[in-house]
Order: structure tokens, then C-alpha cells, then sequence
């Protein structure tokens, strides 16, 4: 039997779901754009406009502000760059985005940059919120009203849930548009999209199917279309709707509780109290109150061990977690949210993180401490790190003895064959 | 024989893992051979930063007479690669002699495994380092010099 | 018993396909881009792989040049706009595309033309096929080389399958890449994609899923990412790969055979048959050598009844096909294709075309016929359109009597409530 | 029986398709009332343009005593709204004087339709334009000017 923790990864779809989606595949198979044409389109229809009318009040927008779209790269990328491009060759250039943002939108911007936009990050603290005085200063200090500031609401990594009225209520004082990335706690934690002005969803985090999200955008804000052809979507996202995946994204919506939520937290505190009673030598990562974490979420740094080889060994018995450590990234960088929040990558390498869902369980979570602590002795055993080596490290590099090399080489720009 | 079970399951799953590390490499990453440290060495390597997420060192009990590597222990701080590239380059020097073990290469070691991701070369490299510093550090403790070794 | 014959609008997903999908629904639920993590990535990864060679070989290309997108808008964005975004600043700013390109296209080019660049489209002749001619003539009279040439492979609306061959030949000469758009005949006509540059292809007309496809992109070529964020799809396009889908859509061109390609041609030719012998006043529009058509496609103007009462009529009796009048479409305009063909407005009014699957059947297309004759026999009673009125109506044009006045408003720029 | 069956499937249907087209229009494009021609008719309307997509000839046979219009019939090339309003606007202009059939508005037609999709608003506009149309056209044959309505 597979254990599966990794839900801030991705989810199994909920068999609602794909009941939801059924006669999409094989009955009601004409695009809702067809309307005109027969009443298969007319079903059609009617079945987005459900689907949009469900999402939309789950973030309390209006249906017409919700814009679906292939998923969170498409509708972080929609986000960011629909705002550069409907203010391109105008004086506002600045964009300002969280240091803990997701890749998908610090990607985009950086892409941006090359075409003459300026990006500037806004820190977080140890705990990974918003530095709310450096964005103050960010927003205040450019030369120009910046275009757009995007922060996420509930951190994949660390579990940080920002408070994103408070966060919008700075950036309108300056009058600047806020972008939620939201992924990660859509459903989990109450949000209302109505006090930002972009907010980015998604489906297959929440036992939905993957390939389907949304762009909320709200009414009368100026965004450049990214995928163009045809007036699909309120004449903001060309394509047949995807409408199997829109139906299941929206019937996943409707069933992910608040009960589901409490049920799922109270798992993620028992994990914790557990782990913290088997296992020492560790640093939780994000917040340490419950309440400002992500409701399954768990994240720590373990000491003296490397995350991959625990991942590797937790596998072998088949338990799926999720590191940030370098070694088990493809870029061998370490992530870039644990740097951040100040993490030396020496410490950050023992990274672990989970991400836990309705389908687990209580004896789930026994087995897996049982098993880790076991991983992590085995793994200290064979290692030379240990609280005397870190203390000479850390003295090494207080001196200024440690030059940090950076031996990992790039494959970002190579192309496979 | 549950046991033995298990073993099956696993060893089926290393082949999947395959794709990212060969089977060799996973046999010893699951059982890693001379770990530990031997106490009063007569070499001692010590290489890595935890910077970059690797750390080993190579401890080695030399005859002095034969020049014999005769016992070999690693520490090991790393991911799947490190492991196991500790694990085999301490195999290939054990009962060798310091002049076959200074000889040892990253490539032999990383050939020896089935091959590493290319991403994950570096690791290999660090063991054989690690080796070849123990072998220094024992030269130099003993009055001779990396010099002995050639010719 | 509904009666589908909008097999070029989207088609029924194979139950095969969602029994090769269903596993990566609920089981193998993990991006297979986490494959330093588990196993359960290595297995999502090894699916990936697979299906990526399965279609890199249906079109005779590297599987690393195929890069998995969210259907055809993606794709078709994905290339106009990269090849324009990795050129932006230089000298080359021309794109030439076909007048009978999808609107993908057509918008994706439209955009760019505010950034400054620069789009000539190439005529088309009375069948739908590319002039050669004027093709020859926009490559060289250009003032800078063009940067891209896009023409469809096979046409939806009139069935015309071009000499992709010939096209890439011309353009290669001039050095100017060529990006095929083959969503309607992926599967239904052999391509060779390792002679053009770029191909956009798609799952959803091949009894695929929605919300998933590919462009194949030559090894080499220069091209901006549309989706920024992570190194997947050989850093060509970011975010979590929707494996279920793109396993089905692996699955759904594996069983699409040339067999079916023939039987379902079978099916069409005699739809042809029973309506050349059953209805009158009529002209097939596109190709009427039907070994340069779609296999699957058939399409006329119907002479004196409109279009989309003949199709509400047909719905009515559960039998679903598509139109290009006018009426029909939410612009309120005549099809852009019946347009470049030279089919005067007022002919084109009585479009009527017919997409078939591998699902109809012969006593369908009986039926069919019967109903439709009856329908216009219907709408022809009850038309002041006849022979004589149009007569009348060509003298009064070519007399220069008839001002075309545009009546129908625009509803592009308005915004859904 | 089977008849009925079948029309309770449409109606069904016609619900359905309600989101586009109200029950009325479907209603009247089914079964449009007055469709045809009269011969020799008191007056005709001709309208439309067929590159636009809707064409309506409406005859009309007028009492030349008490200006009622006794018969009306029309001819419609185009779309279900088209046919919907022709039909709707014969309807409300029998029976009617030419004075009373003449203040019949686009608008009127359309709410008696249930309204009618935006961009389809021009068509129901056609209708009432080719009876204003057919009744200028009998005024003139007999000498009179649409003054004549007025007041
Ligand atoms: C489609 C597309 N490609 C590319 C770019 C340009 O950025 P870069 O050229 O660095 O990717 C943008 C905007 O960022 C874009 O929207
Ligand atoms: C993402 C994106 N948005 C917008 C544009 C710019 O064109 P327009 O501003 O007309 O949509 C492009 C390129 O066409 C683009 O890639």
C-alpha cells in the first residue's frame, strides 16, 4: 500500500470527480462556443456557466470575472505578462513580486525584463510573510507607480497563509493592482478574490484533475489576452473550453468541505505533535502557529541528513514525500523560498516537507515517523556531520574562512535530445 | 522470507528508479559497505562543504610495510550518489596498495556504478578526492611524499 | 438517439483513452517532473516519455521536439508569438500566413501587429489552396526575410488538405521557417512534420480528450517560451504536466489507424453520393476530388435557405452538424474561410458542413439526408430567394447598385456581465 | 400518440435552447404563422439584403374601405430570429388598420417574442420595417400619403 504525502504536489483526483466529468467525454462533446450550432453546445453552456458560477462564488467574484485557462503556469504567465503587454510603451514599468513567489511567476518576470520591465523583490521574514515595510518602500520608493505586485497566499514550501486584505489594502493606498497566487490555498483557506484585483487558481491540488484553472481578473482591469483566437471566456482566453476538466475542477470546488479542512488539519497537528515526541534535532520552517499555516501542511529541516536520501529511502517503503534540497532538484539549487527565509543551504539540504490530504490517515502517519526515525538514524550513522562539526562550520564561516563555491553547474539553458 | 519479500518489491522498484539511478547505485544506497569511522587512522581525507550538500571522509588502516590499504571506513553526507559513490570507491581500494588506490579515477568509479546522472557527476568525484587526500595525509604523516607512489 | 456529425468541432473521447487515463487520475498522481523524489514521479515520468515518443513518431520527429501544450490556441500562440518574442528588437519582423489560417493564428498575428511587426496573408485559391504564386511573390518582395510562414494542413471549414511538402519547399528556399497548423488532419492524413519547422497538433478531433496537445518544434529552432516557470517540457513550457490527458492523448492516436481513416471516408463518400442524389442547388465548397479533402469532412452552400435554421431545424431532430453563416456566429460574420475563397456573402449564408467519426453510421446518414431535404424543401417555401432573385440581385451588383452596409455591430469589445 | 411524444422531446429541447432563443421564438420559427404570398396583393414590403443574411417580402391585403389589414403573409431567407418575427409580426398586423399596424415597434415585436438575443435585435427590426414598407406601398397605389395615418 502506497502512502501518499505529497499533496502540495499534486492530489488524487476524488472518484465525484471523475463521475462529474464522464458524460463530458463521451456525451455533451460539442464546445459551449457552439452555442449557436446545436443544443449539445446549448448543455454545454450550460454546464461552464454552473461551473463558473460555482468557482466564482467560492472566492466571492463575479462568474464573468473568472477566466479559465490550463492551469497555475498559464494563469501566473496570463497574470504577469497580460499587465506588461497592456502597458507596453507607457511610462509604468515596475513590477513587484514576493521573494518566496511561485517559479511560474518569477519566470515570467524575468522574461519581462529582457522586453524592458523592471522587477524588484519584495523580502519576506523568517517565517515567510510579506516585509510589509519594505513594500511600503518598494511602492513608494520606485520611480514609477509599479504596474503590479503579486504575493502568494499560502506558500507551497513553508505553509505561510499571508494576509491578503491587509496586503491589498497597502498596495491600493498606492494604487496598485495586487496579483494572489492562490493555488495552494484555494478551498483550504477562506479567501475573498473581491478585495484583490488578480487571482490565480487551480484544480489539481484540490482532488481535481490537473490541466484546468483559472485567472480571476477582476471587472474592468486591463490585461492583455496570452492566448488569443476566438471569444471564448469573456473574450479573455481563446480555445475550446476544456470542459471535462472544468465540469471536475468545479465539482471538486463544491465537495472540499471546511469540514474536510478540520479533518485534514487535525491530522497534519497529530503528525507534528508525533514527530516532534520521535525526533529531535530539527527547525519547523514557516510559521509555527498552526493557524497561519496552510491546514495540511508540515515542513521542517532535519539536521545532519540529506533530504533526497531520505526521500530515496522513505520510497523503497512506499511513503512519497517532497524535499527542497538542492541534490534532489534538477537545477541542484536549493529552493529558493528556504533561502529566502534565511536558511543557510547547509541547513536547508535536511529539508522535508508534507503535504497531507482527506485520503490519509492516523496509522498512515504512525508508520511514517516510525519509519523516518529510523531513515534518519541510519543516515546520521553514516554521516560526519554533528552538532561539533555545524558549531566549527558555523565558526569557519564567522571568520570567513568558507568561500562558497558554486560547483553545481547550470542545465537550464541545455535542451535535451 | 517476509523479508525476502520486501527485498523483491524493492529491488522491483530500484529498477524503476533506474531511469534516474542505475541498479548498482541503489544496491548501495540501501546497503552501503565499509560506513563508519575506524578509530586512530593512518590517513585521514576529509573533503565537501555542506554548501553543496556533500561531505565524506575516508578513513584508511595502512600496512606500513606493504603499503596496503587494509581497512577503509566512510562518512558519508549526501544524496543517493554520494552514498553510493562512497561506498564503491572504498570497495575498489580496499587490499590494494596506495600506488593502485592513488590511481583510482572518478570515472572508473562512476563506470563501476552503472553510470550517474550527469547532473550528479560532481559526487563521484568526491570520494576518489577524499581517498587521495586519506593516501596524502598518511604520506605526509609518515615522512614521504605523493612522489613515492610514481614511477 | 443523438445523431454527432460535428466531428470537426471535437469529437467523442474513446473509451479505450479514458481506461489508458483513469490510473493517472487516482493513481499515479505526482508530476512526473518530481522524479528525484519517488518512484511514483519515475512512473508518471516513464508515461510521459512514452507518450511523447508515441506522437513524436506519428509525425516522424524526435520525441524531444514535441512539446505537450493545452490544445491547439496554446500551440498555435505558443509559435507565432515565440517565433516573434525570440526576434524582438532585430531587423526580421514579417509574418506571412495563410488568409484561411485559424483564428489562433489570425489573432495571435493580430496582436502582434500593435508590438510592430508586420503580417501579409497569402491567397488562397477557390478550392482553398495556397497560391504558390503569391506565396513566392510576399517572400521576396518583402523588405526584410520573414521571420514565419503558417498555412493549415487540412482545413475545417472546406476540407482542403494542402501539399505541406511543396509550401516547406518554397518557404526553406527563402530560408523562412514554416509552422504548420495540423489540429484537423493530425491522424486523418500521413505528415511528415521533420520537413517544416513547427506543427501544431491536438487531441480532442481524434477522440482524445479536451485541454491537451503538442507543438513540435524543430531541434534548433529559436523560440520564447509562451509559459514561463520550471524546466519542464524540455524547458520549452512550464507548470505541472497534465499527464492524464496527455496519456490519452497518446492512447487516442495509437488506435487511430489508417483503417479507420478508410472506413470513415467510406461513410463520407457516401453521404456525398446520397446528397448530390437527394437535394438540389448546391456547390461543394473546397476540394471536390475527395483525395485532396479531409477524409472525414464534407461541406456545401446550400443555395436559397440560411444556415443556421437549417441546423436548428436539425437539432430538433437530434442531429448535430456546423455552419458557417453568418447568423450563426457570435460576430454575426461570414466565415473568414468562405470568404477567402471568394463565396460572395450572400451565398455563403447556406453553409452547411459535416464532420464524421468512426462512430457513424450509413442508416445516420440515410436519415440524415431524409431530414434535410425535407428541412430546406421547408425553408425554401417559406424563402423570397429563388434562381430568378439572385439573378436579379448579381445584375443589381454588378451594376454597382448594391452598397455593402455592415449592420451588424461589433461585439468584440464588450465585456460579459 | 407518437407525434406527441415527439413534440414533448422538442419542447424539451426548445427549453433548452431557451437560453438563446426564448420558448416563443422557437415556438414561431417551428411553426411560422402567415408564411407565403398573396397574389395580387394590396401592398408589398420588400426588405433585407442577403449579404446580411435576412431577406422578408410581406404581402399584405387591405380592406380599401375600413384600411383593415384582412390578410398578411410574408416570405423570410434567414435566421430562427428572422423567421420568428416575421411570423410574430404578421401576427399582431392582422386584423389591424393600417394606422394601428403602422405604430407596431421593433420593440413590441421582440418583448411579444420574449426578447431576443442583443446581436440579434437588427433582425426583429426587419419585420416591422418591410410591413411599415408594404403599407407605404398600398398608400401610394392609391394615391395617399402616409400623412394619411397620422393624427
Ligand atoms: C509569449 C511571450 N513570449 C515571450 C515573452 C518575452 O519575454 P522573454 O522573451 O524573455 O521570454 C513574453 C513576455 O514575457 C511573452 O508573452
Ligand atoms: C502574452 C502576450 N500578451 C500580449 C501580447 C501582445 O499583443 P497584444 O498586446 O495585442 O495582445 C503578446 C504578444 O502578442 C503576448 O505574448
Amino acid at each position: 500500500m502506497k502512502v501518499y504525502f505529497d499533496n502540495n504536489a499534486s492530489t488524487r483526483v476524488d472518484s465525484a470527480v471523475i463521475e462529474a466529468m464522464m458524460p463530458y467525454f463521451t456525451e455533451i462533446i460539442s464546445p459551449p462556443s457552439s452555442d449557436y450550432g446545436h443544443s449539445f453546445g446549448v448543455e454545454a453552456k450550460e454546464a461552464l456557466d454552473s461551473a463558473r458560477e460555482t468557482i466564482a462564488a467560492k472566492i466571492n467574484v463575479k462568474p464573468s470575472e473568472i477566466i479559465f485557462t490550463s492551469g497555475q503556469a498559464e494563469s501566473n504567465n496570463f497574470a504577469v505578462k497580460g499587465i506588461a503587454f497592456a502597458n507596453i510603451g507607457k511610462e509604468r514599468k515596475t513590477f513587484l513580486a514576493s521573494n518566496v513567489s511561485h517559479s511560474t511567476v518569477l519566470d515570467s518576470l524575468s522574461a519581462l525584463k529582457k522586453l524592458g520591465f523592471i522587477v524588484k523583490l519584495i523580502k519576506v521574514d523568517s517565517k515567510g510573510f510579506i516585509d510589509r515595510n519594505h513594500l511600503r518602500e518598494l511602492l513608494s520608493d520606485s520611480n514609477d507607480t509599479p504596474l503590479l505586485v503579486s504575493v502568494p497566499h499560502g506558500n507551497v514550501e513553508i505553509g505561510t497563509v499571508e494576509d491578503i486584505k491587509e496586503i491589498a489594502y497597502i498596495c491600493h493606498e498606492y494604487n496598485v493592482p495586487l496579483h494572489v497566487e492562490a493555488t495552494y490555498s484555494f478551498c483550504k483557506v477562506p479567501f475573498d478574490a473581491s478585495v484583490v484585483d488578480l487571482a490565480t487558481i487551480t484544480s489539481h491540488l484540490i482532488h481535481g484533475p490537473k490541466g484546468v484553472g483559472a485567472l480571476y481578473i477582476k471587472k474592468g482591469l486591463k490585461i492583455q489576452k496570452l492566448i488569443d483566437g476566438g471569444l471564448q471566456e469573456n473574450k479573455k482566453r481563446g480555445g475550446t473550453e476544456n470542459l471535462p476538466s472544468i465540469v471536475g475542477f468545479a465539482k471538486a470546488v463544491e465537495i472540499y468541505s471546511q469540514e474536510i479542512n478540520e479533518r485534514v488539519a487535525e491530522l497534519r497537528d497529530y503528525l507534528w505533535q508525533t514527530f516532534e515526541k520521535k525526533i529531535s534535532d530539527f527547525q519547523i520552517t514557516g510559521p509555527t502557529k498552526t493557524e497561519k499555516r496552510l491546514p495540511n501542511h508540515f515542513s521542517v529541516v532535519i539536521s545532519y541528513v540529506e533530504g533526497e536520501s531520505i526521500l530515496l529511502h522513505l520510497d523503497l517503503l512506499d511513503f512519497m514525500i517532497a524535499t527542497g534540497s538542492a541534490c534532489s532538484s534538477k537545477q541542484l539549487k536549493a529552493s529558493h523560498v528556504l533561502s529566502a527565509i534565511g536558511l543557510p543551504t547547509e541547513v536547508s539540504h535536511g529539508s522535508v516537507r508534507i503535504g497531507l490530504s482527506k485520503y490519509n490517515t492516523k496509522e498512515e502517519i504512525d508508520q511514517f515517523i516510525e519509519h523516518l526515525s529510523s531513515i534518519i538514524a541510519r543516515l546520521r550513522a553514516i554521516s560526519p556531520m554533528n552538532a561539533e562539526f555545524m558549531r566549527e562550520w558555523q565558526d569557519l564561516k564567522d571568520q570567513g574562512a568558507i568561500i562558497e563555491e558554486e560547483h553545481h553547474h547550470d542545465i537550464n539553458d541545455a535542451e535535451d535530445d | 522470507m517476509k523479508k525476502n519479500i520486501i527485498m523483491t518489491l524493492m529491488m522491483r522498484k530500484m529498477i524503476k528508479m533506474a531511469h534516474i539511478y542505475s541498479e548498482e547505485v541503489m544496491k548501495l544506497f540501501m546497503n552501503p559497505k565499509n560506513m563508519g569511522e575506524i578509530e586512530n587512522p593512518s590517513g585521514l581525507g576529509k573533503v565537501g562543504n555542506p554548501v553543496c550538500g556533500d561531505v565524506m571522509w575516508i578513513y584508511i588502516k595502512v600496512n606500513d610495510e606493504t603499503d596496503v590499504i587494509e581497512d577503509i571506513k566512510v562518512k558519508t553526507f549526501g544524496c543517493v550518489a554520494a552514498i553510493a559513490t562512497s561506498s564503491k570507491t572504498t570497495e575498489k581500494a580496499k587490499g590494494k596498495t596506495l600506488k593502485e588506490a592513488y590511481k583510482i579515477t572518478k570515472k572508473q568509479v562512476a563506470d563501476d556504478l552503472g553510470g550517474l546522472p550527469k547532473q550528479k557527476m560532481h559526487c563521484s568525484n568526491l570520494a576518489v578526492d577524499a581517498l587521495q587526500r586519506a593516501i596524502i595525509n598518511y604520506l605526509e604523516k609518515n615522512g614521504r611524499s605523493i612522489k613515492d607512489l610514481e614511477g
